[in-house]
């Protein structure tokens, strides 16, 4: 399995990037949505694979998977929300404020 | 008995995944916009079957709240995509 | 008064003019006088025992970290220029008082001068050369805001920036040379430098730090080919280009050159360097004196002749030339300043000083004529006054130094510049005062009263007294300063006459006589330096400036102009570049771990990823097709974590999934349905790559971390050992959430209560700005919709749906701390029934509904965390420190309950609210665009419409 | 009193029953648990059902319930059928009007939901005046008896449940 | 242990959400808010005071010892910065207030107030993964400050600004997961201890996770290759908060400086010079991107903006020397610019608010003496120029930088030039190229910028003491055996 | 206890077979309202019979998972509401409006109705 997690993590990673660099908002916040999947796979994997054995303490259980990496991905996963949120109203507002949504500014002028 | 339990439940599991395989396939070649919302409507609900077996196969109900989730999130999010192909604004 | 508080006197007086405008102009001038003559006098009182040869100290630690201490010390050079500083400073302010026009701003001119002055001074009495430093790049900036002074002409913005350019430039280089001469000396204090000559000569740092330190004496002393600012910073009011020409400023690389002289002079280097440079300036600024017009021109240039002439001595490396060097500085501050000042008072009486309209002014301003021409004649080196000295000590030293390999190269061309010198001399006098009266003045030109002449007259007494009595007073305030220079006993033997046995006399004589020969033969050599093309410094400097600035800009702009993927692009390939490079400069010994083997409907789960992700991608134009694949996306991501043992994840991921869709869903009906095909074949190749790269490293760099093992032991090896013992729960993700790490938890929470703020923020901006709101319309008005706007099935079924929903929340809360679950789950569950209910009644009839304000459930939450962790502190404990015990009430079981779950529900409000404050801040905005408010809760509802 | 403490009984009683399903474990702390919450939530969310349903039968609730129920295993039998055995150009599909006696809009919405769950019908829309139904029937040669049976084995007895 | 460590991160939180909650007035949200800055920065100063007395102190978060549980650590570093932040968090507040931009918009207080926590969280956390979470809570107050207005310009800054910090809190999430793979641990400490004794199969691993880090800061300090984020972002953002931002950045340097001395010191066996011999040639270039900004840029603050960057790049310089010296040198630049940036944006704001246009041509309305004067002597600060404390941090720079005199040398003093003649021509064209009267200023809103230049002035005044205090500061980062110590750290359990 | 075994087998096999049912209708049917009717009840029921034989074999080994039941209630009411959403969705995007029959009333179908009232 190390090796399929391996290629999605690749896979999530290459699909967010692609859409970062794209010209408009949306597809970039597409993108950074991507990322987010990409990243919290990587930290859970950073508990290493375990298949059957939630860090649920019980007599009766053979092992643990890491506790940790998942306590921090659910740290990443609301933080991730709460900035998608908001740079998806920053989006809204530059479209609504300007009538365009490019995500480039032509900063010179 | 046990054997046929288990044969019962990996045939069910294989069910529900060529069912998933399925709806990748329908997901591909979709006709329309909503035939994709009810692709991933049917999803939703062969993952909840899937997720169920896997813990009665497992005989773990640590996953219990997992499809119990799906199935309330995946009926919000069929309505909300419906509505906003209906109407746009979903919360209007 | 100590050295420290004359150095100071001025920067502290510099704020008295300021307030004392309000008494009116005299009293202002009287300040900044009162100020100088103040300073004038704590360095008299120190000068007899300077003249006696002592060096008088003052030492301040300031910043020993660095070396740089506000050490001053006085000695015989010290003591000339600080007097010439002083002394012609207060002329200047005399002379300013009536020379300034009621029209400008005297509080803010003599606040600079002040400023200018204290500069000066600092620089001259410091005995640590970082001290030195600062005061040396003050005179820079206080010279700026002097020569720009008229800010509304042109030609003062100019030359001022100019001069802070040249200047500060040399500045820069002066700090490199500075800190590797500190660095040689192993002090940046003076009086240690000035011992250790012979070891910064050895030194093989000794060359770059005497080139750098040059650089700035030369580009403050007015140097070739840094000569060019000088002449425009004239464009100050006379007062200050007669300060600036003469005591000050210019004078200030010429006073480090001296200064320096013990430990940087002596080898060849210098001598090439130095010498050299003083010569050609000496040559190319006497010749340009000689051809310009305006009266300020020539004596521009003339200063540059003469800084160039002093260089020179100062070059030439020998005693005499040292003292002939010590001598020039003081007579040329007194000749130069009579000559602005007077050249000042012309102006002001003829509105000209252009010398082609002039003439004829002896006549009419016989008092003016008699203090400039007495001031030129010095400068044109004739005997009686002071510049004669001068002019003969130089001549003499030229004629006894060997240049470019010939004996007598450096006297014959020491003899041409003072010819020219005395040519433009010549011509400042005839042209302007001599010849007939002209009729076409604007009015009748006269003397101006005592205020103006006052400070030329004190000047050319001077000049005239110098002259005569050149021992005495004089001679022991040269001797003093020459002996400081050359580091030994000076005699200087200074008289008129040397007999004619002097080679000077004879030299000086020709060039006096070429002087009158030259101003004969003007009109046709005028017409042949007419024809002659020359660079103009100032055009080659402003477009050399111009185009350095077009080109800042155009490389800023080029590279900064606000496009994302540049940045985004840019950056990736850093961290993978970097990453790359890192990893290859370190061993790595692949790992050794026992793989998880594949299965079959995990691996339909990843086709699934795999599919909807590249999906996504490929179809992301269409942006409601991309947003179903990233849903599907996220549902295989909550699968893959309940599969690999991650219950606590998979809920959450749900959650949180179904709540982004509806975010995204919402803000999609404002924004364009589709995203045009806009990038180019080769930009998406290009960023393809990017993303593979990116895309691989992250892949390769997950693989090699999970087919290993851990370094160390984990520590969440001590977070399962405790969750039930030490923390009072089975779940160990929930005991790391809410109190081994809930201090993460507890900053999660606050940025997910900020983010509701912000968007709040954010959308009550808009629904303020008439553009946006407009906009809301015209995209509500151009969406085909279809007819029903709340179905009945939903909205019964929602009845129903609501309370079983937050009754799974609730359910999901309580077990949290013991089996999959929590309070942020729980508030994801709540927020989602709501949603639902605002999906099947609307916005306005739900919100209208809603027991509770969202800010204040955020507001509740966090507070209900931070009090909950703080609580701990009444015993004594750190925050967040948590207890748990078990309750038993008769008949039900003994619970347990942990501080904890208090904590949780902190945690559950503030999820709640911060996700119900999102959502319902961009629904509001629906509101705007026009929707009317449902007053039922469904379609065709009993009651309802 | 009652009535304020209990909007909707019987989804209190539904509420109850819920938690002790969730529960999984029957014990007298659930017990107490559901009915706090049994009590609790309808009060929270009763201000977004501002009416009370007018249910007179509760019984025949009950049995229509087990009917409904029933006929959906067997129908599914049926749709089972047809999507393995009919030719795609064969299935025979067709709209149907379904106009309403019931008004309660609980009453519509189950027999909505009753049509959409027993195989070969789903309502697709309502009229905008609210008293027509819009059925698709995946294969009804003959769409008037689908529509007869809905409105008599179905609407006949929710009207009579519904007041 | 004293848990007035924890009250700079508690003391915010709870006063953002008291003033959601119970101010509903403006003037309430001031009162309180002022208070409650004013008592950050009461608390800062004994706080840094305590740390210089009594050496590095640990906090437990929630009792659990390191390095299970997360922990603070207070010590001169996390001191000054707290210190810093608060001093420059109270001046801008009062510019705030003063000028109305805090009534621009909605919630600015409570904003305000959550970005003081997670500033002070992010100095004072010893945790790797709580300094990510502190990084998320002081940004995403940013997000909103920086927007704060509204306007669409701004909001589409905004949404680079956003999208950028994603990626890097992206990257630093893929750095501390890493880190945590390879190592089992996230207290920063222990990471020091276990790094020493890390098998050398893991080292290329933990290098790459050890750049990924460096990257993630240098992100947030606007180093070149990732700056470009910058100028957009503080020109576009309201004046007062890119002058609260001028500490945004040095959160950035602050991480480096940190990991760079105690995680990845140039002696450990894993990462040896790596970290510095990558700061080096990218400082320099951030110095040189900055000044030809302030050269050509074309508004008055996008040319503060690269000011700022050009800062930036003067202060990883000093960091990337990792020598005792260097550091000494770069605390006490961080000081300085830290108020000097803030005083410059300060200004710029009242600048553009009085002339009405942000472009730097020339022929724009009179402009008060004072107005002049304060630019005059900003731009003297951020140009480095004598008397200010500029000055002296450079000149501590280049002393510190000898051995690499040759490269350094040229490009600090090089740039220093072109952004003095930036500031020159701007300052001629806005202050001198004018026309009309001028107009003075709201008294209130000149004192801020008064405040920041005296605190520059006295920074000048008292350099002696405080050079005094970074070396020592100095000298204890770069034996990080005391900052170890204080964390008692413990086995797993096996 | 065998008979619960057997029960639950059964609804296994059963749910297993409508489960696969309901996603393979959605490709073999060929009309959009078509494709709907089947995963909106072969699937549903597919899941709940699967549900319930789960509850069943739970029930056997002594692990009565009552929650199953749960959830199956949850997807028989969601599931008509879902349909009902597809349906209009349909309505509203891919199908004829001719061949709908009339209401019969003076309003039209809701979907095809005036958006702006009601
Ligand atoms: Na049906
Ligand atoms: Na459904």
């Amino acid at each position: 399995m190390e090796a399929l997690v391996a290629i999605a993590i690749g896979t999530l990673t290459a699909a967010g990037v692609y859409l970062m660099l794209r010209l408009r908002t949306f597809p970039v916040i597409l993108g950074l949505t991507f990322l987010s999947y990409a990243v919290n796979v990587f930290i859970f994997i950073s508990g290493r694979l375990a298949v059957g054995l939630p860090p649920i303490i019980d007599k009766a259980a053979t092992g643990y998977a890491d506790p940790l990496p998942q306590a921090l991905v659910l740290t990443a996963i609301v933080i991730s929300f709460g900035m998608t949120a908001v740079i998806v109203i920053m989006a809204l507002a530059a479209y609504l404020g300007s009538g365009d949504d490019r995500v480039d500014m032509g900063d010179a002028e | 008995m046990t054997l046929a339990i288990s044969l019962a439940l990996n045939f069910a599991i294989a069910c529900f995944a060529a069912g998933l395989l399925l709806n990748l396939w329908r997901l591909y070649t979709a006709p329309t916009v909503p035939d994709r919302v009810l692709v991933l409507d049917t999803m939703s609900v062969n993952a909840v079957a899937l997720v169920v077996l896997s813990g009665t196969q497992s005989g773990s109900a640590m996953n219990f709240e997992a499809a119990l989730l799906i199935a309330l999130t995946g009926f919000v999010s069929t309505v909300a995509f419906c509505k906003y192909l209906l109407r746009g604004s979903i919360i209007e | 008064m100590s050295l420290a508080l004359i150095a100071v006197l001025p920067f502290l007086g510099a704020l008295l003019p300021g307030f004392a405008i309000r008494w009116g102009r005299s009293a202002c001038a009287g300040m900044a006088g009162l100020v100088t003559a103040i300073a004038l006098v704590g360095v008299l009182q120190h000068a007899p025992a300077v003249l006696a040869g002592q060096v008088v100290q003052a030492r301040l630690d300031w910043v020993p970290a660095l070396g740089l201490n506000a050490n001053f010390m006085l000695d015989g050079l010290g003591l000339i220029f600080a007097l010439l500083i002083l002394g012609i400073g207060l002329l200047i302010i005399l002379y300013a008082r009536f020379y300034l026009d009621e029209a400008d701003p005297m509080g803010r001119f003599f606040t600079c001068l002040l400023l200018f002055q204290g500069a000066m001074l600092g620089i001259v009495l410091s005995d640590n050369i970082l001290l030195l430093l600062i005061f040396w790049e003050l005179t820079s900036l206080s010279s700026f805001l002097l020569i720009g002074f008229w800010h509304h002409l042109p030609q003062g913005r100019q030359g001022a920036r100019m001069a802070l350019t040249v200047t500060g430039a040399g500045g820069l280089a002066m700090i490199a040379g500075m800190l590797l001469l500190g660095q040689i000396a192993g002090s940046y204090d003076l009086s240690v430098i000035l011992e250790a000559g012979a070891t910064v000569r050895s030194s093989p740092l000794y060359l770059p730090a005497l080139i750098l330190i040059l650089l700035g004496c030369f580009t403050k002393s007015a140097q070739f080919p840094f000569h060019f600012w000088l002449p425009h910073a004239m464009a100050a009011p006379t007062p200050v280009s007669a300060y600036l020409h003469s005591a000050t400023m210019v004078k200030a690389g010429i006073f480090l050159l001296a200064r320096l002289w013990p430990v940087l002079a002596g080898s060849p280097e210098w001598f090439a360097i130095v010498t050299t440079t003083g010569l050609v300036t000496m040559l190319l600024g006497a010749a340009i004196a000689l051809f310009k017009d305006d009266m300020k021109a020539l004596l521009a240039y003339s200063t540059v002749s003469h800084l160039g002439l002093i260089t020179m001595l100062l070059g030439i490396g020998t005693k005499a030339a040292a003292v002939a060097a010590v001598v020039h500085i003081l007579c040329h501050a007194t000749f130069k300043a009579a000559l602005f000042l007077s050249a000042g008072i012309v102006e002001h009486a003829t509105h000209t000083r252009d010398l082609r309209r002039l003439g004829g002014l002896a006549r009419l301003m016989p008092l003016t004529f008699a203090l400039a021409g007495l001031a030129a004649l010095s400068m044109a080196g004739l005997p009686p006054l002071n510049g004669f000295l001068s002019k003969e000590l130089m001549l003499a030293a030229a004629a006894q130094t060997v240049w470019a390999g010939q004996p007598w190269l450096l006297g014959l061309l020491a003899t041409l510049a003072a010819m020219l010198s005395a040519a433009y001399a010549f011509r400042f006098v005839v042209h302007g005062f001599l010849g007939p009266v002209r009729k076409d003045y604007p009015h009748a030109p006269h003397d101006p009263g005592a205020g103006l002449l006052l400070a030329p007259l004190v000047l050319v007494a001077l000049v005239v007294g110098i002259g005569l009595v050149p021992t005495g007073l004089f001679g022991a305030l040269v001797d003093a300063a020459a002996g400081r220079v050359t580091g030994g006993q000076v005699d200087s033997d200074l008289a008129l006459w040397h007999g004619v046995a002097s080679p000077a006399l004879w030299m000086s004589l020709a060039a006096v006589g070429g002087g009158i020969a030259v101003l004969g033969a003007y009109p046709a050599l005028q017409k042949v330096w007419a024809a002659t093309a020359r660079p103009d410094a100032k055009r080659g400097f402003d477009a050399g400036i111009r185009a350095l600035a077009a080109l800042a800009r155009r490389s800023t702009d080029s590279l900064h102009d606000g496009t994302l993927s540049r940045s985004v692009g840019v950056a990736l390939l850093a961290i993978v570049g970097g990453g790359i490079y890192a990893f290859t400069g370190g061993g790595h010994a692949p790992g050794a771990r026992s793989l998880t083997p594949v299965e079959a409907t995990p691996l339909i789960g990843w086709a699934a990823l795999m599919v909807a992700t590249a999906g996504a991608v490929w179809q992301h134009r269409s942006r409601f097709a991309a947003l179903l694949l990233v849903s599907i996306v996220g549902l295989m991501v909550a699968l893959g974590f309940a599969y690999f043992s991650a219950p606590d994840l998979a809920l959450t991921q749900i959650t949180v999934e179904v709540v982004t869709l509806i975010l995204m869903l919402l803000a999609l009906n404002f924004l364009p349905r589709t995203t045009p095909s806009e990038s180019p074949v080769s930009r998406r190749v290009r960023d393809a790559l990017i993303a593979g790269v990116t895309g691989l490293g992250a892949g390769a760099l997950a693989y090699a971390l999970m087919i290993r093992d851990f370094a160390f032991p984990t520590i969440s090896a001590f977070h399962l050992a405790q969750s039930y013992p030490g923390a009072g729960g089975t779940n160990a993700v929930n005991t790391i959430i809410v109190d081994f790490r809930g201090y993460d938890t507890y900053g999660e929470i606050t940025v997910l209560g900020i983010a509701a703020l912000v968007i709040f923020a954010l959308a009550d901006s808009i629904l303020r700005n008439p553009h946006a709101t407009a906009r809301l319309r015209a995209n509500r008005a151009a969406t085909p919709r279809a007819g029903g706007w709340h179905p009945q099935l939903m909205g019964v079924v929602t009845r129903a749906l609501l309370p079983m929903a937050m009754m799974v929340g609730v359910f999901i809360y309580l077990r949290g701390h013991n089996l999959p679950g929590g309070g942020f789950v729980a508030g994801l569950v709540f927020a989602i029934a709501l949603l639902m209910q605002h999906m099947a009644s609307g916005f306005q009839w739900a919100q209208g509904r809603m027991p509770v304000d969202y800010h204040a459930l955020i507001g509740a939450g966090v507070l209900i965390a931070s009090l909950c962790g703080a609580a701990a502190w009444a015993f004594g404990l750190p925050f967040l420190t948590s207890g748990y015990d078990y309750f038993a009430v008769w008949p039900l079981e003994p619970i347990g309950l942990a501080t904890a779950a208090i904590f949780d529900l902190g945690v559950f409000l503030s999820v709640l609210g911060a996700v119900m404050l999102t959502l319902a801040s961009i629904s509001r905005m629906s509101v705007r665009a026009g929707e009317p408010a449902d007053d039922a809760a469904f379609d065709n509802a009993e009651g309802g419409r | 009193m009652i009535r304020r403490l209990l909007p909707h009984p019987g989804l209190t009683l539904f509420l109850i029953l819920l938690w002790l399903l969730l529960a999984n474990r029957p014990s007298l702390g659930s017990l107490v648990m559901a009915v706090i919450l049994g009590v609790a939530l309808p009060l929270v969310t009763a201000r977004w059902w501002p009416e009370r349903a007018a249910i007179r039968d509760w019984p025949a609730l009950i049995a229509y319930v087990g009917l409904a129920l029933w006929d959906i295993v067997i129908a599914n039998i049926q749709v089972a059928r047809i999507i393995l055995f009919v030719p795609a150009a064969d299935v025979r599909s067709a709209w149907i009007a379904v106009p309403l006696d019931l008004t309660a809009p609980e009453a519509i919405s189950l027999l909505s939901a009753t049509i959409t769950l027993t195989p070969g019908t789903i309502t697709a829309d309502m009229s905008a005046c609210g008293r027509v139904l819009l059925i698709h029937a995946l294969h009804a040669p003959d769409p008037d008896a689908v529509r007869d049976e809905i409105k008599q084995r179905y609407e006949a007895r929710l009207q009579r449940i519904f007041a | 242990m004293t848990h007035w460590i924890i009250v700079p991160v508690v003391l915010p939180a709870m006063l953002g959400a008291l003033i959601l909650l119970f101010a509903k007035s403006l003037a309430w949200q001031r009162a309180w808010s002022l208070a409650g800055t004013f008592a950050l920065w009461g608390l800062a100063c004994a706080l840094l005071a305590f740390a210089t007395l009594n050496g590095p102190e640990v906090y437990r978060l929630g009792n659990w010892p390191a390095p299970f549980g997360i922990v603070l650590m207070l010590d001169r570093l996390s001191g000054l910065m707290v210190w810093i932040t608060a001093t420059l968090a109270l001046i801008a507040q009062i510019y705030a207030v003063a000028s109305g931009w805090d009534a621009r918009g909605k919630h600015f207080h409570s904003l305000w107030q959550f970005q003081l926590m997670g500033l002070c969280g992010a100095f004072l956390t010893g945790d790797a993964f709580n300094l990510f979470v502190f990084f998320e809570v002081l940004l995403i107050a940013s997000y909103g400050l920086m927007v704060h207005g509204g306007g669409s310009v701004r909001t589409r800054a905004g949404v680079q600004y956003v999208a950028v910090n994603l990626l890097g809190s992206t990257l630093f999430l893929f750095a501390l997961a890493t880190v945590y793979a390879v190592t089992g641990t996230l207290n920063m400490a222990d990471l020091a201890v276990k790094l020493t004794s890390l098998p050398a199969g893991d080292a290329g691993l933990m290098r790459a996770a050890c750049v990924l880090l460096m990257l993630v800061f240098a992100i947030k300090g606007a180093l070149v290759p990732v700056q470009f984020w910058l100028p957009g972002t503080y020109a576009a953002a309201p004046g007062v908060v890119a002058a609260l931002f001028a500490v945004m950045t040095k959160v950035g340097a602050y991480a480096v400086l940190r990991f760079g001395t105690l995680v990845f010191p140039a002696s450990s066996p894993v990462t040896g010079g790596l970290v510095g011999d990558l700061l080096l040639p990218a400082a320099l270039a951030t110095l040189i991107i900055g000044a030809v900004g302030v050269l050509g840029a074309s508004t008055l603050p996008r040319m503060v903006a690269f000011a700022a960057i050009a800062s930036m790049g003067t202060l990883f310089t000093a960091i990337a020397g990792f020598t005792p010296a260097s550091t000494a040198a770069a605390l006490y630049y961080a000081l300085h610019a830290t108020f000097a940036t803030a005083a410059m944006f300060l200004i710029a704001d009242l600048v553009a608010t009085h002339r009405g246009r942000l472009t730097l041509t020339g022929g724009g309305p009179g402009m008060a003496g004072i107005l002049a004067a304060l630019f005059l002597a900003a731009a003297i600060g951020m140009a480095g120029m004598p008397p200010l404390s500029g000055f002296i941090g450079k000149l501590l720079v280049l002393q510190a930088l000898r051995d690499q005199a040759g490269l350094v040398w040229p490009v600090v003093l090089i740039t220093s030039l072109i952004t003095m003649v930036g500031f020159g021509r701007a300052g001629s064209s806005l202050f001198w190229k004018t026309e009309g009267p001028g107009i003075r200023p709201a008294p209130w809103t000149l004192a801020p910028p008064l405040l920041l230049l005296a605190l520059l002035a006295a920074l000048t005044a008292f350099a002696g003491p405080v050079t005094d205090w970074t070396m020592a500061t100095a000298a204890y980062l770069h034996d990080p055996a005391a900052y170890i110590a204080a964390n008692t750290l413990y086995e797993v359990p096996q | 206890m065998i008979l619960l075994q057997l029960l639950g087998i059964v609804f296994l096999i059963i749910g297993g077979v409508f489960g696969l049912l309901g996603s393979y209708g959605m490709i073999k049917l060929t009309g959009p309202m078509q494709r709907l009717h089947a995963p909106s009840k072969a699937s549903t029921v597919g899941v709940a019979a699967v549900l319930i034989g789960a509850f069943f074999i739970g029930a056997a080994g002594g692990s009565i998972g009552w929650h199953n039941l749960l959830i199956t209630l949850f997807l028989l009411i969601t599931a008509p509401v879902s349909a009902l959403f597809l349906s209009k969705a349909h309505l509203f995007a891919t199908v004829d409006r001719s061949t709908l029959p009339a209401t019969g009333t003076a309003a039209d179908w809701a979907t095809l109705a005036d958006p702006e009232t009601d």
